[in-house]
């Protein structure tokens, strides 16, 4: 299993969320991020002076799938997630060593 | 003889102090409505600041701060003098007296005005006329540029308004046809509908509203702001409607009172059982526009009505102001505050109720209010039309989508109205 | 006699003018009061959202919207009628004069009263009427049904309060003995307060308050609202207190104005003390509650008291208010924004006080306040538990907990006052 | 000799109502300014409450619910009685006519005044005092030590501001001079300005506001806050400045509400023009605070000005702020909200233009402004330095680096102000 | 060394927390969190229009602990955090190659 | 590659960021979050009854680098933050599958 840790931009959480929806990705966990990259942050002012915004409003998708969904998640997420710009993101991946459904407590792929 | 001229002279002393003190009363009570209408301008502020988005806030607000500021500095120069411009335009169409103010001692009597002095007039006039552009500011919010918009409301507010009001209030032609406005159901709410309306078309809908044909709903930030907002638009409304009773006459400024409090009454029942009942929840945001609505519909008759017609005005506007919002969204001409409905849509309704209920109801009086309803939106709606128009091909009225997508606050103005807060992706 | 005749005319004139001015500004004054009780509204609305969390906000700002709003139309059908019938029931504890507002000419004129007209007179007194209901609002919020809640507002501020007002300041039978409760210290604020028990008692305490014995405080969500509506609140008190001398009499006017201000800024200073002191922190939620508190206490004898007096009252009712918040805690009653301590029990504090301070003090004036606030307390008590418990065993009061735990904005309205804003999960 | 006698009795009866109606007016107006000028507490309390971070809320409300608060109750006590101590006093320095309030029938009519009653008196002068207390508040914020904020306010506006009111308004010797400031723009709100100046010189700045010799802003938290702050501050203005004619006069009143508004509108826009201009991004705490210059500007020739002249000043006004902003940072005087901007360099401004604007204006008048605005200034600055000094040597004035940084909501009262928001540490 | 993310419901997070502490587990770290997956978010409606809020509000609990104590930290969560309702959420582990405590410099076991 | 995860106080955020930056890490992402460790929340005080907030606001610092350079990043960040008072957090250490720039499609080293 392997965890998918993809900082994208948030006005494309929908159609990333929405195509991993419909390829059958039943879940994934979504947090608001602050990101500092090549894309630069803005300028604000206030009382006549200026200063640097050098964060960038992101979201992190967190998503565990098996191996062998990877590729195709990897991809989903690429593709709706691209605009071609500085700042489109970067995708993570990370060894799992087990997925626990507290539910039922199931374990392994079929907690996911 | 001595003790009759003494005594001639002591009564005549007498009437002037009581009729000053008349005088003193009236006056008193036109400064304080200005107070009341000027209230409204933090009305709209709230309102339209609560129903938008945070990333918007700072740029709604400057708008509602600056519009009532140009308001009464327009007003100073032109306004007031274009559409009170005297009894020489008497039935006219058209007509100015001059620029700016100045009065000598004649306007600061009685004999100026039995309600008050010249000044008070200016003010009590300057605060109404900043309202009308200020409707406008809501309808547009979240997508016009700042400067744009400036240039639009200086010209609405500098010359639409104060032409349109003096074929009414000034003593133009709508006035000799006997055409009934109380305190501008018409010429204050719809004037400012009209030139949301034409806004609302030249700019288009915010990006994500109508989706594949869906409404995408893009809810406002702050309910709070909103209540704030609406409950300051009520009080300021004792003012806009007490004050337009032009006296402290203690039997019509207090039936004014009690025709627009039961009106606003029953404008929010109203829209609370239809959007409880038809839309099967009972959403906040329709009962403070039907509050408003019953408001806005009662200011073309509030001194000609009783309780029950003024329920039943307040009540069906409530009715209406709720289809009226989910007409809009329907052939998507997107009004994030709802402003269309509020004053285009029940200013309407609330002129032509006055051909229906109360004193003056008649076939005859129903035809004046309809020919004056056509031609002061036909009027307003192409001035208005024509400014936006003339900017969309010039300076352009739209912001970029991509400082729309990020919020006109960080665009237009270079800064956040919540720095301290995690806000939330739009997702 | 030709003079004769000519300057008896002439004086009667001025005497019918002059006693008009007299009567206008009255009725002005009265009007602007109304405006002012109206605007308690707002502060009630921001108060007790400010007080509670995020999650039920719409909820508190609908029922806070929609109180005034039944209030003033059930008082025009039947309160308005219920508490005013008439001199023939002078003395009773009951009347009724018929259903609606209606007056002729003489409702407009001093000769109905010398210090307002009839619509004046219904408006000031529907806005007190919408009060009471508002003080149960803050003691029931975060658990109550909205149907439920609605229902029991109507009946409350319908039949409830018209009829209690009517033994005092109806003429019934608590105003001949010389019960003294000049503008309401009882009749409206322990009257909210006891419908505000009735109900916190039979719905019990919000879940995760009172956990193992503990008291585990909910904090309400925003200072700035809390703060806003305090100072709305006590802005309106001039209104509510110095519209009940229902007059614009210079002496009395301005010394209610000034017992009010000063037993309200004596109330903070006493909760500033006592938190401070006694709970080692400034709490300015107990600050806030301790100008209410003043203001409530010196409701009953706003024009009996030298400023001194008032000071004393106001202390001692802000001492009074923390002792209680901490009291109604111990007893497991939970109140989410102290109604309880500000209006019932600071209520009964400042009835009481007219029997020992001011100029009506005295072991007999004392006596008749206690009978007072008695007979009151059991009638209100009892008629408020009895809805209560009707609609507990019928319809439910009480969301349920998977409600409770999500907010009753979405439950019930499905949507969300701070859409924009990432929250806090309580935890 | 019967008619005759009969007639001057009826005479003397109608002039006797007269003259009461005449009173009851002035005197109502007068209790209504209180009221407006109440309620610019809370426009300080919003706008210094958004101008502020979200760590500090609890205690800027804090400290703005408090201050009207002792400010009324030490005006009773010492206030009132040092600041009018009475004909004895008349060209002096200093005079005090006992402790507390009392009056018996002849401070009830006019006789007392022709304007208002003592208790109007009283809470109008009341209602003005703590003002002056509030400007230090916004100043000082975000690092004073509660306990010696409250000390120092007061001492402040027990003695300081009364002591320097005596001077002009107590009929003392500036008052003989000619001194001319019609409400307050040196008197209240310079004086409010140099107690400011006193207290950030020993303060210091905030931690991080300039680092390597660089200005680093700290955003407020809440523009719609301060908006609503600054709408109600102008509203309060009409009391404050409508209410310093001391009576209902229409001509005066009426003027000064114009030229007042005008004021306000113009220096919004100055702010506009030079933010926009100079700093290239149309800021929206700068037309805040250009409001606010403009109003303050106004405040010492109000009735003084025709309009086009109070546009002048105002316009100035609103440049002068945001250039003096800058330049306060500029020198390191880190003032949160602007206040000395607003109120010490536009009161002077003010005071000044008196002597070159509107009917006063001249050399003589001028060198007499100047010198009022010096004395009073070097009275007021060393008399609030001496305090400021005192308690920095004792109590301490500021809160710990720690405290600081987490802010003194918790670290001086224990609680949050907005407990349910995930607010964003500060990066 | 071993990291537990667990994705539960926040009213859940004061029984998971207290248990863990007293069961000797002396840190960890809460994020707020929005997720996606069986449990359906709910209907909002605003202005006559209905939409969807499809995110939970979830919390994320992060716990690095010692690989003989992940078992019982599992347990914990398991049994404090479960309820048996569709959106109990699901716990993984993730391998440490390290952990530091800041202040002392300290790595491995002694860090956490 | 590794993935860096460091609990931080919230104000040193600054000074960790710009030494990183100076020492050529050209992205980093960050979360607000809460933490329970030693150091212990603080009382607060709502209508005279107090209560605890028992999580100290915290900053997580999340930064993927190459395993050459791990060193020295976890190095800037502990001199940066440090303050040697309880509370000062932790850095974790995790391995790295793989790392992938949305715009690019570029993948491993290439991509950070
Ligand atoms: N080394 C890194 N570790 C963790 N997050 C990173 C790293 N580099 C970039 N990021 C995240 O990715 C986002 C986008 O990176 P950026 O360099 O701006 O654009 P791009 O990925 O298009 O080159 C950043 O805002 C940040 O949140
Ligand atoms: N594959 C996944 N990757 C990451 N997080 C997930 C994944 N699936 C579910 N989650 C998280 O777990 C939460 C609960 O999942 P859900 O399917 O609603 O219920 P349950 O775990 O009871 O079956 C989701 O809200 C989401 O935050
Ligand atoms: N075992 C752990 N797993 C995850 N995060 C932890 C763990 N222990 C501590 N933390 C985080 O580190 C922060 C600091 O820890 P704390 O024990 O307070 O201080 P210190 O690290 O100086 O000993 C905590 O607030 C928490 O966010």
């Amino acid at each position: 299993m392997k965890k998918i840790e993809a900082i994208i931009r948030p006005f494309k959480l929908e159609d990333v969320h929405n195509e991993l929806q419909e390829s059958g990705f039943g879940g994934l966990t979504v947090t608001e991020v602050k990101g500092y990259g090549r894309q630069k942050g803005h300028k604000e002012i206030y009382r006549g002076s200026e200063y640097n915004i050098e964060f960038v409003p992101k979201l992190k998708i967190e998503l565990v799938c098996s191996d062998e969904l990877l590729e195709k998640a990897i991809e989903i997420i690429i593709t709706k997630s691209k605009t071609g710009e500085v700042g489109d993101g970067k995708i993570f991946i990370l060894p799992v060593d087990e997925a626990i459904r507290i539910r039922t407590e199931e374990s392994g792929i079929a907690a996911i | 003889m001595d003790t009759l001229s003494t005594s001639i002279n002591v009564i005549s002393t007498i009437i002037e102090t009581t009729g000053t003190a008349v005088f003193t009363i009236n006056n008193l009570w036109m400064m304080i409505a200005a107070g009341l209408v000027f209230i409204m301008h933090l009305g709209f502020a709230s309102l339209e600041a609560g129903l938008t988005q945070s990333k918007n806030t700072v740029n709604i607000l400057f708008k509602n701060s600056v519009i009532p500021v140009i308001g009464l500095l327009t007003y100073a120069i032109v306004g007031f003098n274009l559409m009170y411009p005297g009894e020489n335009f008497a039935g006219g169409i058209f007509g100015f007296s001059g620029f700016g103010l100045w009065t000598d001692g004649t306007g600061l009597t009685k004999a100026y005005n039995p309600g008050y002095t010249y000044w008070t007039d200016f003010l009590f006039q300057g605060m109404f006329a900043a309202t009308a552009a200020t409707i406008v500011s809501g309808a547009v919010a979240e997508r016009v540029k700042l400067s744009s918009f400036l240039v639009f409301s200086t010209l609405f507010v500098a010359i639409g308004y104060p032409v349109v009001g003096m074929w009414k209030w000034g003593g133009g032609f709508l006035n000799e046809w006997g055409f009934y406005d109380f305190a501008g159901s018409t010429i204050v709410h719809s004037v400012g509908g009209w030139g949301a309306l034409a806004g609302v078309i030249l700019l288009g809908a915010r990006k994500g509203k109508y989706v594949d044909g869906k409404v995408h709903p893009i809810p406002g930030h702050s309910m709070p702001l909103a209540t704030i907002g609406v409950f300051l638009l009520w009080l300021g409304w004792f003012g806009f409607n007490g004050g337009s009773v032009l006296s402290a006459d203690p039997a019509a400024v207090s039936l004014v009172l009690v025709t627009t409090s039961l009106a606003a009454s029953a404008g929010a029942i109203g829209a609370m059982v239809t959007s409880w009942g038809y839309l099967k929840k009972p959403d906040i945001s329709m009962v403070l526009n039907g509050i408003l609505a019953g408001l806005v519909g009662i200011t073309a008759g509030a001194d000609q009505m009783q309780p029950l017609s003024a329920c039943i005005i307040g009540f069906i506007a409530g009715i209406i102001v709720v289809f009226s919002v989910l007409l809009f969204d329907k052939i998507k001409l997107d009004d994030p505050v709802g402003a269309l409905s509020v004053h285009l849509v029940c200013g309407i309704w609330g002129t032509f109720a006055v051909g229906i209920f109360g004193n003056l109801a008649g076939w005859h009086q129903t035809l004046i209010q309809l020919s004056g309803i056509a031609i002061i939106g036909s009027f307003t709606f192409t001035f208005a039309f024509g400014i936006w128009l003339g900017l969309k091909k010039t300076t352009g009225i739209r912001v970029s989508q991509e400082e729309e997508k990020e919020g006109l606050d960080i665009g237009e103005h270079g800064m956040s109205a919540y720095p301290d807060f995690e806000r939330i992706s739009q997702y």
